[in-house]
This record gives C-alpha cells, structure tokens and sequence, in this order.
C-alpha cells in the first residue's frame, strides 16, 4: 500500500508542481496571487481536447502518432501563453500601483468570469479527452505503474529543469530575476518591464498547459471547474515551498500531494481537503516564507 | 546635450515637480542640489521615464523623450545610479554587471567593459561571485555605478552618491567619476552635499520643492548668501 | 439630495417588481430541476418529458376545469442543484399561481422546496428525487412516481447476497443526499442479511484523483466495490479500479449513473458495471408511443428520467380536470384515490405519496451499453 | 487615430482566442463584441483627453458625473427619509409573496455585507472566509434547535455569540499576517468549515442538511410567511445600520481606519493592534452569525451548500461594487446584488461569468465602488507616483 501510496501521490504531485510554478512565477514578479492561474490550466485541457478533435477529423490521430502528441501538447501551450498574457494585460496591468487589495479582487473576478465562460460556451457537462496513449503497465515493489504515469513525471521534471536553466542562465531569465528584486531598477537598466512581467505569464501559463493536457490524458474527463480545486491546491504547495522560489513551489506540488495520498489512504478520504486546508493554513501562521523560504534564495525568481 | 522644459509631475494628489527647466550641455558635469524632498529624485525619475510628465518636454538632443519608456531611454544613452544603489540582491556581483549591458547585443564589447569596470572598482572584481545582498555599502556604490557604466552611456546620471558612505569611499567614488567625465561622459548629479557638488560641477541648479530657484556656476552660488546659508551650513 | 437616493431606490425597486406582476388565464404548471449547469443533462430529460405530455394537452385544446377549457402554459426553474434556488423557486411558482409542481429533480432540492409546496398548498410530484426523507416528512401533498433509495438498495442488496453471493464488500459514496443516502441504504440491507461491509468511505465530489482511497479499499481485498453517487465520480473510479491499480472487484452503483458518458468515457473499463435501476422503459408497451412521440419531436432517444416527467405532468393535468379544481387538497385526495394506467404500466401510491411497488432491477454494462439483465 | 487602429486588431486577437472553445460562428461574434466595447472606450477616451464635453461620448460622461454626483451627496434630509422608511414598511403590502421573499433575501444580504464591511471596508482585513461565520451562526440555531428546541429569540443571541467567538478563535493565529495571506489563509479557514460541516454527519447531518428548522414565534403568532420575515430582517437591517455606523464614527472606529492605513503607524501611536484587530473579526463574525440564525428560520433548512466560497466571493463583490467603508454604498450593493439576478433570471448561465467581469471591470474602472464613503477618497486610489511602466497604457 505504501508503495502505491507513493506512487498516486508522484502523479498528482507533478500536476501540483506544474500549476504552482506559474503562482510562483507571478507572485515572485508581481506580488500577486494569480487566482485565474487555475482557469488556464482548465483552458489548457479543454484546449487539447478541442486540437484532439480536429486531428481525429482529419485522421492525423492513426497517421502519425508522435505528431499528434506535439500538437497536443504544444497547440494548448501556445493558446494558454495568449490567455494568460492577454489576462494581465486586461486584469492586472491597469491596476499596477493600486492598493493590493484591487488585483486581488480583480483576479478573482478575472477567474469567476474564465470559469464560466467556459461553461457557458463549452456547456457544463463533463467532456471526454481521448485516450491518446495507450501505454501499458507494470508491478514495481508491489505497486501498480502505468506507463503513462512515467511519462507524466518526465514531462515534469523535464519541464522544471528547463525552467531553471531558463531562468539561471539565459539573458532573459536574468531579466525576470533582477525585475522580482526591483521593477523600478530592471527598468533603469533598461529591462521592458512589461514584456519581463507578459513573459512571466506567459510561461507559467505554458506550464499549466501543460498539467492540464497531462491531466486529461491521464483521468480522462474534463470540466469546467477543475481549475478552481487544481489552483488552490497548486497554491497551497508554492506556499508551502516557499512562494516565489521556483524549487520550492516544485518541491511543494510533491510534498502536498504525497502528504494528501497518505492521509487519503491511511487517514480519512473525505477529510482530504482539509487537511490540504490546514497545511496552507499552518504553513502561512508558522512558516509564511515556506520550507524553502529561508535558504533558497539564490532560487527566487 | 540634455533640455527640460516646464516639467510637471503629480505624486499622487501631490504636485511634486511644478515646472523644472534645466539643461545639461555635453561634456558637462551639471548638479543639482536641494534639501530633502524638493523633487531631485523625481526630476531624475522622469528623465530615466519612470514617471510619468504630465506636462513640459524633456528634450535629448533635440529629440522629445518624455514620453518613451525606461528601456528605451537606457537605449539612447541615458543611464541612471538610483538613490540607494538598488542593487539586485539575490544576483551575484557578475550577474547585477551583465544586467548593466541588458540591453547590448556586442559580447566583445560587454567583455572589454567588464574588464574596464573591474579596473577602476577592483573589488568588485574580488566579489564578482557573492551576491549583491552581501556587499557593504560603499562596495553597493560601485557595483551600482559600475552597473551603470556597463550600458557605455553617454550622460550617467547620479542620485545622492556620497549617502551614507565614509569620507574615504566617498574620495574614491568621486575620483572615479572624474575619470569618466574625462573620458567623454556627461554627468547628472543629484547631491545634498553641497560642498562635493558644487566642487565636482560645472553648472549647478538649486531646487526648492519642486521648482528651480537658481542655476549659475558653482562659483557664483557658493557666493551666494542664500546658498551659503541653506546648503554650505554657513 | 438624499432624497435623490431614496427615490433612485424606490424606482428601482417599483421597476423591478413590475414586470413580474402579468396574469394571464391559463394554468400553470412549474417544472424545476437542474436546466443548466453540470447537470443540465437530468434537466433535459425533465423538460422534454413535461413538454411532450403539455404539448399533447394544448393539442386537444387544453384541460377542462369546470366548464372552461384552460390552456397549460409551463412555468420553468432552473435550480442548479442549489438547495436554496430552489426554495427561492418554489415562492416563485407558488407566487405565479401554479396548479402543481413537476420537480425537482436533486433529493437535495426536492425536500427544502417541498416545505413551501406544502404550506401553499400545492401539489408536487418528483420524477426523480429518490432519498426516502421526502416522504417521510409527512406532507400530504408530496408524491414522487420514482422509486426510493431504500428500495434501490434493499434490491442492490439483496442481488449480491442472492445471486452474487458475495462476502468481502466495499462501499464508497459521493457524499451527497442522494449517493451517501443510497449507499447507506445499501449497507444496512447487506447487514441486514449478514454481511458486514469490509470498508466503507466517502469521496469528495469534484475530486479527480481517487487512487488514494481505491488503494485503501484495495487492501480489504474486496470483491465488489459498491458505490452511491452519480456518473463523473463513478467514471473516474471505475477506471482508476481497473486502469491504475489492477483491481478486478466487481462494480456495482444506482441510477445515479445510467447516461451515456458513463460508458462512452469510462470504455472498456465499464464493462461489467451492474447496477440498480427502473425496467427498460424501450421494452415497455405501454411507453412505446412517448418514445415514438420524443423521437419524432427532439430527435433523439428517451433519457431515464423522460417518461417519468412525462407522466408526473399527466397526473396533475388530469386530476385537474377530473376533480375540476386546482386545490392542492383534493388534487392531492384525487391521486391517492385510484391506480393509474401511465406510460410506466400501472402506478399507485401510498399513503405517504410513494408508488406502492418496488420499480427496481438489475442491470448491466454490457458492450457499450446498459442492457437489463435477465 | 492610433488608438482606433487597434480596434480591429483586438477584436482579431480576441477572436483568436475564443476559436478553440468557442467555435468559429460564436468567436466571430466575441471579436466584433470586443472591438466594438474597445471602440468605444477609445472615443470616451479620446473626448475626455481633448477636454471637450460637447461630443456625445463628454455628454453622456457629464450626465452621468452629475447623476452621480447627487446620488453621492449626503446631506441629511429627515422628511425624505422618514417617507422612504414608511415607503420600506408598505412595500410588502404592495408586492407579492416571492417579490417578498426576494427582499428578505436581500435584507439578510444586507446584513452580511455590512458584517464584512467592517471587516474589510473599516478595518482593511480582505476576509475570502467570511462565509463560514454564517454558517456557523446557522449551523449553532439549526442544531440547538433540533436537539434541544431553543426557540429563535435566544438563538438569535447564541448564534451570534458562536460566530463573534469563532470569528475571535480564527482571528488570533493570523494577527500577524498581512494583506494577500489574512486573505488566503480566511480562505482556507472558510473552506475548512464548510467541509467539517459536510463531513461531520453524527452532528450536521453531512450533505443531508438539517431539516425541519423551527420557526420564530413572536407572542403566539407563528412567523412563516416571506411578509413576517420581512419585518422581522428589516427590524433587524435598521439595528445593524443603526450599530455599524455608531461603530464607524466611535473610537473603534477610529482605530480601524488607522489600522487600515498603515498598521505600523497606527502600532506607534498608540492603537492596540490585537484588540481592534480581533474586534473587527469579531464584530464581522457577529453579523454574519446574525444573518445566518435568520436564513436558518427563513429556509427551514441548511445544507454545508449553502456555504460555499462563491457566497464568500458574492458578499465580497457588494462590499466591493458598493463602495467599501461606505454604509449605504454596502446596502445598495448588496440590494443590486440579489434582486437584478432575480430579475434576470432567464440569463441564469451567464450570471455567474457576468459577475466576474463585473468585479474586473469596477477595480479597473472604478476601484472605490459605486458610493464613495466619506473621507476615504484615498483608500482605493493610486497614492504612487503616475509611473509610466505600471500606467497600462
């Protein structure tokens, strides 16, 4: 049972992780809870769902199947990097300066209003995403693998890996690093802060993409207010690692869900979120700068 | 070199800049002093672009840039040392460099640079892996100028450099920016000492909240009675 | 000038109430369930049942009540599976002046909604509202032509002791009036008969990761997995049984879940899902011309819960017209006095308002399809 | 004539954007929306920037700066008043049942959003949770009614004694959290509730709710109808008027709206942060315990559904779209608020979606609310420099 425990937990940690960066990455930069972060990460799924059905119109899904798998990927990617820059362009960026209290709001409204537009155009009614893979499975330690739960944790790491190098080395991700420290200064020496800040949306929007296509390979079925569930606990771990350090909000997508897969098995299943609740809340009242908080700064963004 | 034209800024319901005029000519070391709060940093802010003019012109060689963004401003030669350094904390002293040159494309040319700020603030060269966080702060000071030269500008623009620094770190700070302004590069500067200023300079303007009130060369005014009596402690 | 204020307030208020104030003299019939949201599927099937059978009425020139033949116009509330829409919706329809109520379709919705009902005095027949405490909180004008949870389960329960003859139980529910109501009514029955669940727990609804508590149940090496609740849960949870953790436990749940997302999603892993349910209505004869009539008029098949709206909104017409009133009480007198001949066969209720005869068999999963087992 | 080039290219991007979920027919549609709103906000714009009010786009602006502009002002009429109290009392008698039940909605609503304007609006604490002290206030009637048959008067009292101690035992750990955490951390809290209420099934019935909730009897007369609830929740919105704007202008007050501007200014001169912060949280708390010891007498019946964080979310937006710190700002919000969804009831699927634009839209727009409380013209404005980076233009 711990084996398998373990290994529930990887996947749903990995979709946590993914989703979490982008609250990190915002937050880092902007100091601003995302709350629409969730709806992108919804959109995404629905997105592929949408890509899955026109290659299956046009036969591409039998042809070739590696390039489906791109494209479904990658079609999402690009649609949620529009809606997540489009979203602070819209939302956040005209309330740059106003009391926190206004894009805290406005996110939310931001997110009510994503949701819903969803249902409305896309109907409330869960929609099916296509079983794209068809991987097999194994027994490991007593353990049910599937291959398609490998797969999902390579994505993921791979993702956060790029992500680090990204932010580390390249002229840009130098650019993010130094506006999260100082806006007014990024801009002195010359950073578009506002291109640094579309950016930062735009690739934690990529990433949630991302969680949100794997999610619906992985269960199956979509609707329209799994990103509210997925955003709040996707948050709960950037806290918990820590908020605006991007290891930590990867550390912390695991660590939440692992910590929920065990209490789920082990301890109650209906108490699971609040349980998940309460880690948010003794982990802001204890440790508000999260287990990462104090050591990993080299890591902030 | 540098014009501005009735310059007006609100801070919020304040009316903090209420019609500047001034002017830098090139090759010129121009300052600027004032007591606290009479609107030296936000003059300076909207030269950079950060704030926003609501009404007059800021002039770079003739060409209106009041209404540009910062980057672009950075783009056209204009660099500023903020008030408190604003070193990037968590960057290492290289990295808050290579931020200073963001906006260059020629790698030889950041290299060379690089080796050439490293010679007049050797230090920094010592530190270059430490972040920024962790220098003190007259080692702040010139990783801040320093950061600022990497963008080769061509007017430097300083905000209150000897602030908080010991008399010693302000003597080498101040001779390295004689070097630059030797080297071709105009230089803006923001100072509440007056004495450094007015004995650094070559034009002096003295700023009352928020207007200018006198601009003469730095002989006249260090002559002058008000000035004396307000700015030389006198 | 606050005045000015007030008297804003005042118009608006006046210009909001307006319009709400139009009479006309034709009967009025509300149907309510869950027209759109998640569930608008159930809704659906409310709506075009209770539209068939209003259509066929007006067609023959509507219902006679006393001398005057009265046209039926249809009020509708969506009440989103929202407890208290659908109390804000009943004092609307009671405030309309409706005749009688088809609805809701949520246990959750029904028995908060069926208080003003009754106090109003205006009769209610749910096509759908299975949990026993609707009727059991004594209203005399409460009827529902669908069967009960304790029905449902006592037949679930009786079917895996019989003819399954199995031990090792797990239940799970949705945590839901309807799935932990249905689930309970099941556990009791099987304890009932002897058989002691060897694990029992809730899921949260809206969840999407179910593996956790699959794997718990696991460890009890059930070998069949029941579970009260509706379709996107069981989906999830039938696959995760199969796809992720291997389990071969038979799976068992109610009417909560017979759509066709159930096994188009679910695929393969469906396979074999039994379930209790009402007799296939498709075979039935005397349902046979509301399904010709739905064909032709929507395009499309009967949903499960269709004919039985269908026939709710034919036994509030006709006692209208047989007891020429519109009078909750002896409406109400009027379908308790006699067996009806309806799309479903005969029906006849209870005191309480429940149809006298257990509608439950079993059913199955069987080649993409639910097929009723023999 | 820049700003018009746009407008075609936004209504293209939003198209864009819609085309997956939308479909090609429904994204066309959602672009020509958007450019034409974009067109629109230009023009207004553009008169507005040239100063000149004789454009139709400047006319309509001062018609609607002067409508608001009367609407805003607050002299004191007594007569007035007095006819639009008595206008409040006849209103039922004029309006039928579910008109009725639609305002003792609304005054319940009332209740709640002046609660939490204390909370956010004097005391500058952004609680996402606030549901949860209604469910508490509630759930504390409902159970000591069931088990116990306390009658609603005393329950009133209790119940508000619950939610202000709930509202004191949730408020001391977060004393030292600021803006976005209290925030999410209020969240958490309110969530943690509502599924401690759905979980909970040996005390709260779990998902099942409790039924059959007493009703209030004053005398011997048995309170049922929407009409007696109305006069009851009217007694009941005049005494929270009443309370809440003694509050705002006491000493309390005071220390609220110093808290509220700078919590470490107000600490050095002098203001006891953990008394008036655990004061706010505990005087909102209380009316929320208020309202929902009503809503259990009124519905006769409460599920953990009923207390989700949308309804958190929905009081907020009064508060918000009313016009924070304001007191009739809060009321009229929360009178928009629960009737124009009533009165659109055919648009239900798109309600939701409405409200979030709408929340983006009035902090993009016009942060302070629709009624702007005095002295507060500062609160919800920009107090930093007109930076052009954070301009968004």
């Amino acid at each position: 049972m711990f084996a398998q425990q373990l290994v529930n937990g990887l996947v749903v940690g990995a979709v946590y992780a993914l989703i979490a960066l982008g609250y990190t990455l915002v937050y880092g930069i902007l100091q601003l809870i995302n709350f629409a972060h969730g709806e992108i990460y919804m959109i995404g799924a629905y997105v592929g769902i949408a890509v899955l059905a026109v290659l299956g119109t046009m036969g591409l899904t039998q042809t070739s199947l590696a390039l489906s798998i791109v494209l479904v990927f990658l079609i999402p990617m690009i649609y949620c990097a529009a809606y997540g820059i489009t979203l602070e362009r819209v939302a956040y960026r005209p309330l740059r300066g106003a009391p926190r209290l206004s894009p805290l709001i406005s996110a939310i409204g931001m997110s009510l209003f994503l949701q819903n537009y969803v249902q409305v155009v896309q109907g409330a009614r869960d929609k099916a995403f296509p079983n794209l893979l068809e991987l097999g499975s194994f027994q490991l330690f007593g353990a049910y693998v599937n291959g398609l739960q490998i797969f999902i944790l390579i994505i993921a790491v791979g993702l956060m890996a790029a992500l680090q190098l990204f932010i580390k080395k390249t002229k840009l991700g130098k650019a993010m690093r130094a506006t999260a420290q100082d806006r007014t200064m990024a801009s002195l020496v010359g950073v578009n802060v506002n291109r640094v800040i579309a950016v930062t949306f735009a690739i934690g929007s990529v990433l949630a993409a991302v969680a949100g296509v794997m999610v619906g390979m992985y269960y199956g079925i979509v609707n329209h207010h799994i990103g509210f569930v997925a955003g709040m606990k996707a948050f709960t771990a950037a806290v918990l690692g820590g908020i605006g350090n991007v290891t930590g909000a990867f550390l912390g997508g695991f660590l939440l869900a692992l910590l929920e897969s065990f209490w789920a098995g082990y301890v109650s299943a209906v108490y699971k979120d609040v349980f998940a609740f309460m880690v948010l809340v003794v982990v802001l009242i204890f440790r508000p700068q999260g287990i990462l908080g104090g050591s990993g700064e080299a890591d902030r963004t | 070199m540098l014009e501005l034209r009735d310059i007006h800024f609100y801070y919020g319901h304040i009316h903090a800049l209420q019609g500047v005029s001034l002017e830098v000519r090139p090759g010129q070391v121009v300052c600027l002093i004032g007591s606290n709060g009479a609107g030296k940093s936000s003059t300076l802010m909207a030269i950079s672009g950060v704030n926003a003019v609501a009404q007059g012109e800021i002039l770079l060689e003739g060409e209106a840039i009041h209404a540009r963004e910062p980057d672009d401003i950075v783009r056209r030669g204009i660099c500023q040392v903020p008030e408190g350094r604003r070193i990037f904390p968590h960057l290492t002293v290289l990295e808050n460099l290579e931020m200073g040159s963001f906006l260059r494309n020629d790698a030889g040319g950041v290299k060379e640079d690089l080796d050439y700020v490293c010679s007049l603030f050797p230090v920094l060269h010592e530190r270059r892996g430490q972040r920024g966080g962790t220098l003190s702060g007259g080692e702040q000071q010139m990783l801040a100028i320093a950061r600022a030269l990497m963008s080769k500008p061509r007017l430097l623009l300083l905000d209150e450099p000897s602030l908080g620094l010991a008399p010693r770190i302000i003597e080498t700070i101040f001779e390295v920016l004689a070097r630059i302004r030797d080297e071709g590069t105009g230089i803006f500067l923001v100072e509440q000492n007056a004495h450094l200023a007015l004995n650094f300079s070559d034009w002096a303007y003295v700023m009352e909240t928020g207007r200018i009130v006198m601009g003469d060369a730095p002989g006249v005014l260090r002559d002058s009675p008000a000035v004396r009596e307000a700015y030389l402690g006198e | 000038m606050r005045k000015k204020l007030y008297s804003a307030l005042i118009i608006l208020t006046a210009a909001v109430f307006l319009g709400s104030a139009a009479y006309a003299a034709t009967l009025k019939i509300g149907v309510a369930g869950p027209l759109t949201g998640d569930q608008a599927a159930f809704g659906e099937m409310l709506k075009n049942g209770a539209t068939l059978a209003v259509e066929e009425w007006n067609a023959r020139g509507g219902v006679k009540v006393g001398k005057k033949k009265m046209k039926v116009d249809i009020l509708w509330g969506d009440d989103r599976h929202d407890p208290r829409e659908g109390v804000s919706i009943a004092h609307k329809f009671v405030n309309s002046g409706a005749a009688g109520i088809v609805g809701h379709f949520n246990s959750s919705v029904s028995i908060p909604a069926s208080t003003v009902y009754a106090e109003a005095g205006v009769v209610q027949i749910t096509p759908a509202s299975t949990n026993p405490k609707l009727t059991e909180q004594g209203f005399s004008t409460v009827f529902r032509v669908c069967g009960r949870d304790d029905q449902q389960g006592e037949v679930a329960a009786n079917y895996i002791v019989d003819k399954l003859k199995l031990k090792r139980i797990a239940i799970l529910h949705d945590k839901t009036t309807y799935g932990q109501g249905l689930a309970d009514e099941t556990k009791r029955f099987l304890e009932k008969r002897g058989v002691k669940p060897v694990f029992y727990s809730g899921v949260v609804q809206g969840d999407k990761d179910y593996t956790p508590v699959l794997t718990a149940a696991k460890q009890a090496k059930p070998e069949l997995v029941y579970f009260g609740g509706i379709h996107p849960e069981a989906i999830l949870l039938v696959k995760q049984m199969r796809e992720r953790l291997g389990m071969k436990a038979l799976f068992m749940s109610g009417d909560g879940i017979v759509t066709e997302e159930y096994y188009k999603i679910a695929g393969k892993s469906a396979e074999g899902t039994l379930i209790t349910f009402t007799p296939d209505q498709t075979k039935l004869a005397a349902a046979q011309s509301v399904i010709k009539k739905h064909r032709k008029r929507f395009g499309k098949e009967v949903g499960a819960y269709t004919i039985y709206s269908y026939v709710a909104m034919n036994m509030i017409l006709n006692s209208i017209q047989a007891t020429g009133s519109t009078k909750g009480s002896k409406l109400a007198a009027h379908l308790r006095s006699k067996a009806w001949n309806t799309s479903l066969g005969k029906l006849q209720f209870n005191k309480k308002g429940d149809v006298l005869e257990s509608p439950y068999v079993l059913w199955e999963v069987k080649g993409s399809k639910f097929v009723e087992m023999k | 004539m820049s700003a018009y080039a746009r407008v075609p290219l936004i209504g293209l991007w939003f198209a864009f954007l819609a085309l997956p979920l939308a479909g090609w027919r429904n994204s066309l549609w959602i672009g020509l929306g958007c450019a034409a709103v974009v067109f629109v906000v230009s023009a207004t714009r553009a008169s507005a920037q040239t100063g000149s009010l004789a454009g139709p786009a400047g006319r309509v602006k001062a018609g609607l700066a002067s409508a608001w502009s009367f609407i805003e002002e607050k002299s004191y009429d007594k007569r007035y008043f007095s006819l639009f109290l008595l206008l409040i009392i006849a209103l039922p008698w004029t309006l039928d049942r579910y008109s009725t039940d639609v305002l003792v909605i609304t005054g319940i609503y009332i209740m709640l959003a002046l609660g939490l304007n204390v909370v956010v609006g004097f005391a500058g604490l952004l609680d996402l949770g606030y549901v949860a002290f209604y469910a508490v206030g509630a759930y504390s009637y409902a159970l000591l009614n069931s088990w116990y048959g306390l009658s609603f008067w005393p329950a009133l009292g209790v119940g508000v004694a619950c939610s202000a101690l709930f509202g004191i035992i949730l408020g001391v750990p977060v004393l030292r959290l600021r803006g976005d955490y209290l925030a999410i951390v209020t969240l958490g809290f309110g969530e943690i509730i509502r599924l401690v209420l759905n979980n909970w099934d040996n005390v709260t019935q779990g998902p099942n709710g409790i039924l059959g909730i007493g009703r209030p009897y004053l005398g011997d007369m048995r309170l049922y109808k929407p009409m007696h609830f109305y006069y009851l929740v009217l007694l009941l919105c005049i005494v929270t008027i009443f309370i809440v704007n003694r509050l705002d202008k006491s000493r309390l007050g005071r220390a609220w709206a110093a808290m509220r501007e700078d919590e470490t200014v107000a600490e050095c001169v002098g203001v006891n942060i953990v008394y008036t912060k655990l004061s706010a949280f505990a005087f909102g708390a209380a009316w929320a315990g208020f309202g929902g010891v009503v809503f259990a007498a009124k519905q006769t019946f409460i599920s953990p559904e009923s207390f989700t964080f949308f309804e958190s979310v929905i009081i907020l937006c009064m508060v918000v779209l009313g016009g924070m710190a304001s007191i009739p700002g809060v009321m009229l919000g929360a009178f928009i608020l629960t009737v124009l969804p009533e009165a659109l009831r055919e648009l239900t699927l798109f309600r939701p979606m409405l409200l979030g634009g709408a929340m983006v839209l009035m902090m993009v727009l016009r942060p302070q609310g629709l009624l702007q409380a005095k002295g507060q013209r500062h609160h919800l404005e920009r107090d930093e420099p007109q930076s052009k980076g954070d301009a968004g233009r």
